[in-house]
């Protein structure tokens, strides 16, 4: 497995769910494809239909009506899958954590295997976590 | 407007759900648009998945504690919901604000519309296919976000307000670096605002698409570039100048067409504007000495409405408080609240291709949209799981499970 | 005078040793409310604070949250205080009680619209505090002798209070 | 001020005045006039409907509908007061003004309001939820 | 059945030198995409990485539809695209007709999408059916001007089909470019290829922020990579056919390979940058440019073809 | 004489089809397919005789030669091949009928092929015309009556044509006999080309041509299915371009200009019926429109006078036959599970009836002239003939050819889009619940659509080896033509076996690497409903909606183009009198026949 899991960890697809966040993560996330950033060096790409998807990026605390479809879409990812959590809302909650309509424990609804701090987190960040993420597969 | 048999028609119909997770759609969101062929016939709009209970939330924080719950509203105009919302607290009792603190403010909004109108562009750009227009828009916004990381040091959620003024001062000794970045922009824009002009290839695909009418922008009391590109006069900086929007020189975009188009020209030209507000802010700010914040001691028991132009139109923020330092009722009303209803209107009886950049021409962001809304929280056990913790336990996972 | 008071027995409760969130308050606008503590507050600033010439208090407040007012009390400005407790260390008697100085503040509306219907109302402060030491009462006048203090309109307190102490009132 | 004296003088017997300050005008309205007074602000006077706030007092549920003037900058917010909690309803607005129509049915919905003459009456953000919460935003006391 | 010809299918100009040329210039197309938008761009072997890390994902069949279709499709894709690659790479690089003439060609060419549109649709998913739907629009746009621009060096040729006269003609009489009417169907032909690429502004029936990847949106996995795979085959196989009836073919000797890296790669560029200077349109527009533009131009050429000119 | 084997293939359907009238369904079942075995081995028997013939009275009635019996063999074959289909499952109150008229049908059929002399000629023409209709009573949608009345206007005014047309060849070549063989007129004078002209309005109503297509669309939809595979979807094809097929090779003498018109004809009607094909939303019509647009090919194949254009339009005829029967048995099929032929209320039943998806699909694939396909090598040789034309052309006729062989190729990409429309509206999409119970496929209706298919497959694969050589190339000796040359490179062997190759390899990979999971739609998170689907009736709206199609489409949805519709107009407005005379009765047509076969005796 470890050849392709290096084939795996050089061509990462990115498929990015949002889950009731203020937008910002999500925001920051395309900004991460953008001219500054550029993923795609990396062989990251963000596609449009989870089945082609190798990394979920999850953004927000979900709520109760989105949380379902969330479980469903990483229920139709095909595995191997990587769920990355942006930003502090999944991770912890922030501001929203006393709401009533947010899922508290967010590990419930989906198996987060990675998170990446921040309000929102600075792209650096997430690149760093991405790498993390390669060295791993990498071995 | 519908009746109830209305939608009974519909039902046997085809219908392509759009959403919740689209890639058009940066947020969850959730559209049952009816087709005949790639006709929209009908289109119907189900929100709530990005429904987070601000308004529940707010009455448990304290008001300087809801700036920072609101700008989390969402992250694109994060500054006109604390903005609109500190206007409202000092409505209350009419608080007077530093001037200082006034350039400062619509300096920072200013900034943001321009950030805002630029992401847009892209999006825009990348929704219809041209990432090039993409990659453009979003490197020449990098500056902006550049001098929001000067200025509040953060490139999002800049945490800049106060009631009574801003919370964070503009180092003096970093405005000229900051003119320097807004020049550079000057130029990029100019640019775009030709591409805009002169593209055949993009008129041909936003020119005459989605039109909204004057009338239908009025009925649904639409707000900002949607409705200014539709001919409607109004915008809040003009009709209740706050801050300095009074002291500042500066024109309201109107075009006639209401079609996509004529959105994408009024935002690339407010964008211009924007550009020259913030220089005259700037300028003034090298002058203006004095504080920035009105230490305020209390909010007497009262109702106030506070306002601001956002990218995306008007930001509505309702408090009623009552003499504690909390409000009993606050409301929020986002700008694509009113807004993104218009779609009825404009979506019909276009092509699904169309329709899509017609839902993305009102610009709209549907976390604000979604804001409100509580519930009785008997249980208050939240399971606040130890962030750090969780991080390194998870990363320390990936690394043992490979 | 007809007006019925709210009469709370301050020494009755700190003795009583019940956390003060226990006594619930049933004050409409908030989730959560203790209308309690801003009672409390009031009380223990007019009747209960020694009114220092120089506010250690005062003094001791980064925020300058505290003030002293034409009368002679301090006051906290809720929009300003930060809820650290500085002053609560402050005050070298000791009259601030920590949990009154909260940095989300809230508010008793002494229950007027329930007891416009129901003269007899019984607020949930009072059914809810121990025994004796809340009560709805109509009073006609202080009693000092007593330790009876009017506060306010609706509130009347059971308090050692320093000014009557020191011949002040 | 005067702005808006116009407006109480020609409406001055339906309308119960609140709160007047610079540019605010709150006033209260019996359910019967609404749609008249809406009429007024929305046709004639050219006002635009920013929103609308619902809010449980002691006095019932009150629906305080908020409209911009934007040529003078002025706000008319006429309040109705529905004594009746347990079932408030109130004459929809929307037949009127069509951006109502998504606030009335979030009132609607959190708070249980009744909008008579709604034309869509169904919740706005509770649909397709799994746990749609009931009345959440009202007091429940 | 000669064991020359297995080498032909398999070896060159068949299946491995289509794919891994398909897959190099695929990486030249993002890259040269990246740098007009300021970014770096992908690795060198991304598109490596990218197929062989698809092959090992799971492949998701959807419950209730026509499995074997779904599997089948990218594959007679497969099949065809690397016939159609021996059968132009046999003529241009031997200079030997197989198989088939340009009738045979074009026909086979319709086979691609077909297959995107029977594979797509037999999920049931509706943007899969939408961007089928869009397909087969965009086929009947864009087939009446490649039929025209094919018949232009049939015309020039002295009415001959097969790849191998129309090749040796303009060996003896210079390439077709170098005529008005060759000049104008090369033009067209290069916005054929784009349509038949589905490359942007053609994009319509992939269109990702519309529709999903469209016909693709199902598809994960091994049968994606070979959709990937066919798609960076065609940037080796319409560029090659169009060298082919317009640029007079190959001469490997000497200098000859400069050329043949320059008319490709010069193809290649061409197309990146009408690529990336235009916006998805939409259908109707499609057909409309195809059908009211384009194809009165094609007509012309032919005449003027006809004409000689 | 009842020893002769020309008269037999004629009078042992006859006979059968007279005593089936009193007999009950099952033994007509049996016995149809008895004569139908019969007249196959005679068939099969008179494959190498030579000149054949039937004389009565000194007249040479019915003659044999390899172009009949190319046609012949056809005919056999597809009625052998439908009523498989038809032995079970034709509906049943109509089902004594239909085995009545079935032998009929091919006894009139095989009636015109042999003809020689024209007289029978016509004899035959007509009564086959006659079957069409009595077929087309047996329909029972609303608009049968209707639709039979339109037929009947058409075929049997298209006879008073032909029988003009035969006076008028009679008159222009009194010396000669009544052979239809051997006229060779040339077209010189005004009176050689009405006559022509007569005779293509004849051939043209027959095969569906345009503009005397009309009645196929809506006679596929108001007809039992069985009958429209058999009649306008094969047999009435090879009796038009039968005719056709013999007025340009020995009827008359064509130059250049008769050729461009013919074939320019030809390119309208495939261009007119794709695109009206393209809007249908009903299966039969859709299909109707389809061969229409077929017919097309077959005309500029047979009319552009390039020998293997000729050749092509010849092979094109008879696999034409193959897969649009194909075709229409399948639609049937799927009629009689769902009851529906409505595209709109179909979909997604390809995994409910896979084997029938499965022929259906190479049915289109054939239609829209995919290789290895048979569709494709009878366009292929219909383009190369087309080439080869061209290339001896003056520059103006190049054009003037040029656009119409565009405009052929276009319509097989337009066919394309068509079948895709009604692949995916029947058997692809989504699929739904309601269709789950449905019943399974009987026997000889796969066997019957199977067969099609092969044969699909067969033609396609071993065109040269099969029908070209043993069938069309010896009818083109016959008529004294030279075998065709190909002038282009087509190996449909080699390319079935490299793409096989690299087909499994492909596949070979996916089953090395495979790891399979089962799952739902993905749409962005929501359920996949039944209500999310996507029909496919409306793929084309665009193309309705376009300016200045729109238009088109509008007056062609008001009926503006359809000659049936404009002459009774015209006649409405005219002369109210006429349209008294024809209520469209069957005893009015006979009288029709009656006073032309007067005149034409008088003429006599
Ligand atoms: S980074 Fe700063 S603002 Fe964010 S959580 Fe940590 S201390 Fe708070
Ligand atoms: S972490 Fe912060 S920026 Fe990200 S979604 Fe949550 S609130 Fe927004
Ligand atoms: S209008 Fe949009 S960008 Fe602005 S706060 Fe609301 S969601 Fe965010
Ligand atoms: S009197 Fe009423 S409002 Fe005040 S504390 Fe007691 S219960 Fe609360
Ligand atoms: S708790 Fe408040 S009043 Fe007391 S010292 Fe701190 S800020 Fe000042
Ligand atoms: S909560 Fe902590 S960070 Fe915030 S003001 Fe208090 S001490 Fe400072
Ligand atoms: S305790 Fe905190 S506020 Fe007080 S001096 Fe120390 S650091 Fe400062
Ligand atoms: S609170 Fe304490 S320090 Fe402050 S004035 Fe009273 S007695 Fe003095």
């Amino acid at each position: 497995m470890g050849w392709y899991n290096k084939r795996l960890a050089k061509s990462l697809w990115v498929f990015h769910i949002s889950g009731s966040p203020c937008n910002n993560c999500d925001i920051e996330i395309l900004d991460l494809i953008t001219p500054k950033y550029d993923v795609e060096r990396l062989g990251i790409k963000l596609v449009g239909s989870i089945r082609h998807a190798d990394v979920l990026l999850v953004t927000g605390v979900f709520n109760e009506k989105v949380a379902p479809k969330i479980k469903k879409i990483y229920e139709q990812a095909p595995k191997p899958i990587f769920v990355v959590a942006i930003g502090s809302c999944p991770s912890s909650g922030t501001v929203f954590k006393n709401s009533y309509n947010i899922v508290e424990n967010r590990e419930s609804v989906i198996p987060i295997d990675m998170y990446i701090p921040g309000c929102p987190p600075k792209p650096e960040a997430m690149i760093e976590g991405v790498a993390k993420l390669m060295e791993k597969l990498n071995g | 407007m519908k009746t109830k048999s209305n939608l009974k028609n519909i039902v046997n119909k085809n219908q392509i759900p759009l959403g919740p997770f689209h890639p058009l759609l940066e947020e969850a969101e959730y559209f049952n648009i009816t087709v005949d062929g790639e006709t929209v016939v009908d289109i119907d709009m189900d929100t709530g998945w990005m429904h987070r209970g601000h308004e529940f939330i707010s009455e448990q924080k304290t008001f300087t504690q809801s700036i920072y719950l609101v700008e989390r509203i969402c992250g694109i105009c994060s500054t006109s919901h604390p903005l609109a919302c500190v206007h409202a607290v000092e409505d209350v009792d009419n608080i007077e604000i530093p001037l200082r603190g006034r350039y400062i403010r619509t300096l920072v909004g200013e900034l943001e519309r321009i950030h805002s109108h630029l992401l847009w562009v892209g999006l825009a750009g990348h929704f219809i296919g041209y990432d090039t227009v993409w990659m453009w828009a979003w490197k020449y916004r990098e500056p902006v976000l550049q001098m929001f990381e000067i200025i509040s040091g953060n490139r999002n959620h800049y945490g800049m307000l106060r009631v009574g003024g801003v919370g964070k001062d503009v180092d003096p000794a970093s405005v000229p670096e900051l003119n320097k970045i807004l020049d550079t922009l000057d130029k990029k824009m100019d640019m775009i605002a030709k591409i805009a002009n002169d593209d055949p290839v993009l008129r041909s695909r936003l020119v005459n698409v989605g039109i909204l009418s004057k009338k239908d922008a009025i009925d649904f009391c639409a707000v900002g570039p949607t409705s200014r590109a539709s001919g409607v006069r109004g915008d809040i900086r003009k009709d209740e100048p706050t801050d300095a929007y009074d002291l500042v020189d500066f024109n309201e975009i109107i075009t006639k067409n209401g079609d996509v188009y004529d959105k994408f020209v009024v935002r690339v030209l407010e964008t211009l504007e924007s550009i020259k507000i913030c220089r005259q802010c700037l300028n003034k700010l090298k002058i203006i000495d004095g504080p920035i914040l009105n230490n305020v001691k209390e909010i007497s028991a009262g109702e106030g409405i506070g306002r601001y132009e956002a990218p995306r139109g008007e930001v509505f923020h309702y408090v009623r408080t009552d003499g504690t330092n909390r409000p009993i009722r606050h409301k929020v009303r986002a700008p694509s609240y009113n807004n993104i209803p218009t779609f009825q209107a404009s979506c019909k009886g276009i092509p699904i291709a169309d329709a899509l950049i017609t839902l993305a021409g009102v610009d709209p962001c549907y976390c604000c949209t979604e804001r409100a809304i509580r519930v009785t929280d008997k249980n208050n056990k939240k399971n606040n799981i130890d962030l750090l913790k969780l991080s390194r336990d998870k990363t320390s996972n990936i690394r043992g499970n490979f | 005078m007809g007006v019925k008071k709210l009469l709370i027995n301050i020494p009755k409760l700190m003795e009583s040793n019940v956390s003060a969130d226990k006594i619930e308050c049933e004050y409409l606008f908030h989730r959560k409310n203790e209308g309690l503590f801003s009672l409390l507050e009031i009380a223990q600033f007019a009747s209960y604070c020694r009114q220092c010439k120089s506010a250690f208090c005062v003094d001791a407040c980064p925020k300058e949250a505290l003030e002293r007012q034409d009368n002679g009390t301090i006051k906290r400005f809720n929009m300003r205080c930060v809820g650290c407790k500085s002053c609560v260390l402050a005050c070298p008697f000791g009259t601030i009680l920590p949990e009154t100085i909260n940095y989300v503040t809230t508010k008793c509306d002494n229950c007027l619209n329930q007891l416009k219907e129901n003269p007899d109302y019984i607020p949930l402060c009072v059914k809810t505090a121990p025994e004796g030491t809340f009560k709805m009462k109509e009073m006609k006048d202080e009693d000092p002798d007593k330790k009876l203090f009017f506060v306010g309109k609706y509130l009347a307190v059971i308090n050692p209070n320093w000014l009557q102490k020191e011949g002040k009132k | 001020m005067a702005d808006y004296q116009e407006f109480i003088n020609e409406m001055g017997s339906k309308i119960k005045v609140e709160i007047k300050k610079k540019r605010r005008l709150y006033f209260q309205v019996k359910n019967d006039d609404i749609l008249e007074i809406i009429d007024h602000l929305f046709n004639k006077m050219g006002c635009r409907l920013s929103t609308a706030t619902a809010t449980e007092t002691y006095n019932g549920v009150e629906a305080l509908y908020h409209f911009s003037d934007d040529k003078t900058g002025n706000y008319y917010c006429p309040r109705v007061v529905m004594k009746d909690k347990e079932n408030p309803e109130m004459n929809s607005i929307t037949p009127i003004v069509k951006g109502a129509e998504w606030i009335e049915r979030e009132m609607a919905e959190w708070w249980g309001i009744k909008f008579i003459g709604h034309p869509r009456p169904i919740p706005l953000l509770s649909r397709n939820h799994p746990k749609a919460p009931n009345k959440p935003m009202r007091c429940g006391r | 059945m000669k064991l020359e010809y297995l080498f032909f299918i398999f070896i060159f100009p068949g299946i491995l030198f289509t794919s891994i040329l398909g897959l190099i210039i695929g990486w030249v197309d993002r890259k040269v995409s990246a740098r007009f938008t300021f970014r770096v761009g992908p690795p060198f072997l991304q598109n490596f990485n990218d197929f062989f890390k698809l092959l090992g994902k799971e492949a998701t069949l959807i419950k209730n539809s026509i499995h074997s279709l779904f599997i089948a499709a990218p594959f007679v894709a497969f099949g065809t695209l690397s016939l159609l690659a021996t059968m132009i790479g046999v003529t241009l690089f031997y200079g030997i007709g197989f198989g088939g003439d340009i009738f045979v060609i074009m026909y086979l060419m319709m086979i691609y999408s077909v297959m995107i549109v029977l594979g797509g649709a037999s999920t049931g998913n509706i943007y899969s059916s939408i961007g089928a739907g869009r397909e087969v629009k965009l086929l009947i746009g864009d087939e009446l001007v490649f039929i025209l621009v094919c018949l232009v060096p049939i015309i020039k040729s002295g009415y001959q089909l097969n790849l191998e006269s129309i090749i040796n003609f303009q060996a003896s009489n210079g390439a077709f470019i170098g005529s008005a009417s060759g000049i104008l169907a090369f033009l067209l032909s290069i916005i054929c290829i784009q349509a038949k690429m589905t490359m942007q502004p053609f994009d319509i029936p992939e269109a990702e922020t519309e529709i999903v990847e469209g016909p693709l949106m199902e598809y994960s996995g091994p049968p994606l990579a070979f959709w990937k795979l066919n798609h960076f085959m065609m940037y080796v196989i319409f560029p090659f056919f169009l060298i082919l009836i317009f640029l007079g073919g190959f001469n490997l000797t000497g200098l000859g390979i400069l050329w043949f890296i320059l008319k490709y790669v010069g193809i290649v560029v061409v197309m990146i940058i009408i690529k990336n200077t235009n916006p998805r349109i939409r259908t109707d527009t499609a057909l409309n440019f195809f059908w009211k533009y384009a194809s009165p131009i094609g007509l012309l050429a032919i005449i003027l073809a006809i004409l000689g000119v | 004489m009842l020893n002769n084997n020309l008269l037999l293939l004629i009078l042992i359907p006859l006979a059968i089809s007279f005593l089936n009238i009193f007999l009950p369904t099952i033994l007509r079942k049996i016995l149809v397919f008895a004569t139908l075995v019969v007249t196959s081995i005679i068939t099969i028997n008179l494959f190498n005789a030579n000149n054949e013939t039937f004389t009565l009275f000194s007249n040479t009635i019915l003659s044999l030669d390899k172009m009949s019996y190319f046609a012949l063999a056809g005919i056999q074959l597809l009625s052998f091949i439908i009523l498989i289909f038809s032995l079970k499952g034709v509906e049943n109150n109509i089902q004594k009928q239909f085995f009545a008229l079935y032998p009929l049908t091919l006894a009139f059929s095989n009636g015109v092929i042999l003809s020689e002399h024209s007289f029978s000629f016509l004899i035959f023409w007509g009564l086959s015309g006659l079957t069409l209709y009595l077929f087309n009573l047996l329909g029972k949608t609303k608009d049968t009556p209707k639709t039979a009345k339109k037929t009947f206007l058409i075929i049997g005014g298209s006879d008073a044509f032909l029988i003009m047309g035969l006076a008028i060849v009679w008159f222009l070549n009194p010396g000669n006999s009544w052979s239809l063989l051997s006229t060779n007129i040339p077209l010189v004078d005004g009176l050689s080309y009405t006559a022509f002209f007569l005779f293509l309005i004849a051939s043209f109503s027959k095969a569906g041509g345009f503009p005397f297509h009309t009645w196929v669309p809506d006679y596929s939809k108001d007809s039992p299915v069985e009958s429209v595979a058999f009649l306008p979807a094969s047999l009435d094809k090879l009796l038009g371009i039968y005719l056709l097929a013999r007025m340009v090779t020995t009827l008359f003498e064509i130059d250049i200009l008769v050729n461009l018109i013919i074939v320019t004809l030809g390119a309208i009607t495939i261009i007119i019926a794709a695109m009206m094909a393209m809007i249908q939303n009903n299966g039969r019509k859709l299909l109707g429109y389809s061969t229409i647009s077929q017919v097309g090919y077959m005309i500029m194949g047979i009319g552009s006078g390039s020998i293997l254009a000729f050749a092509g339009g010849l092979f094109h005829m008879i696999n034409h036959t193959i897969y649009k029967s194909n075709l229409f048995l399948a639609l049937g099929s799927v009629e009689k599970r769902t009851g529906t032929n409505e595209l709109n209320k179909l979909g997604g039943l390809g995994k409910i009836m896979p084997f029938t998806f499965i022929m259906a699909l190479i049915g289109t694939l054939s239609t829209s002239g995919v290789p290895p396909f048979n569709g494709f090598f009878s366009k292929w040789m219909i383009y190369q003939g087309i080439i080869e034309k061209t290339a001896t052309l003056t520059v103006g006729y190049q054009i003037w050819m040029l656009i119409c062989l565009i405009l052929a190729i276009f319509g097989s990409a337009l066919t394309l889009a068509v079948f895709i429309k009604f692949i995916h509206a029947i058997f692809l999409g989504k699929y739904q619940k309601k269709f789950a119970k449905i019943k399974r496929t009987p026997i000889n209706q796969i066997l019957a659509t199977g067969l099609l298919s092969s044969l699909c497959i067969i033609f396609g694969i071993w065109a040269v080896k099969i029908p070209l050589n043993n069938f069309i190339i010896p009818a083109l000796q016959d008529l004294g033509l030279s075998a065709p040359q190909f002038i282009g490179t087509y190996n449909p062997q080699l390319i079935i076996l490299l793409f096989g190759l690299t087909f499994v390899t492909g596949m070979i990979i996916y089953l090395f690497t495979k790891k399979v999971k089962f799952d739902n739609n993905y749409l962005g998170g929501m359920d996949a409903e039944e209500r999310f689907r996507i029909l496919g009736t409306e793929f084309y709206n665009e193309v309705k909606n376009m300016k200045p199609l729109n238009t088109l489409y509008s007056w062609a949805e008001k009926k503006y183009f359809d000659i049936y519709d404009i002459t009774t107009k015209f006649t409405n407005s005219t002369a109210k009198l006429l349209q008294q005379a024809h209520p469209g009765q069957l005893h009015l047509y006979l009288l029709y026949i009656v006073v032309g076969l007067l005149i034409f005796l008088l003429l006599i």
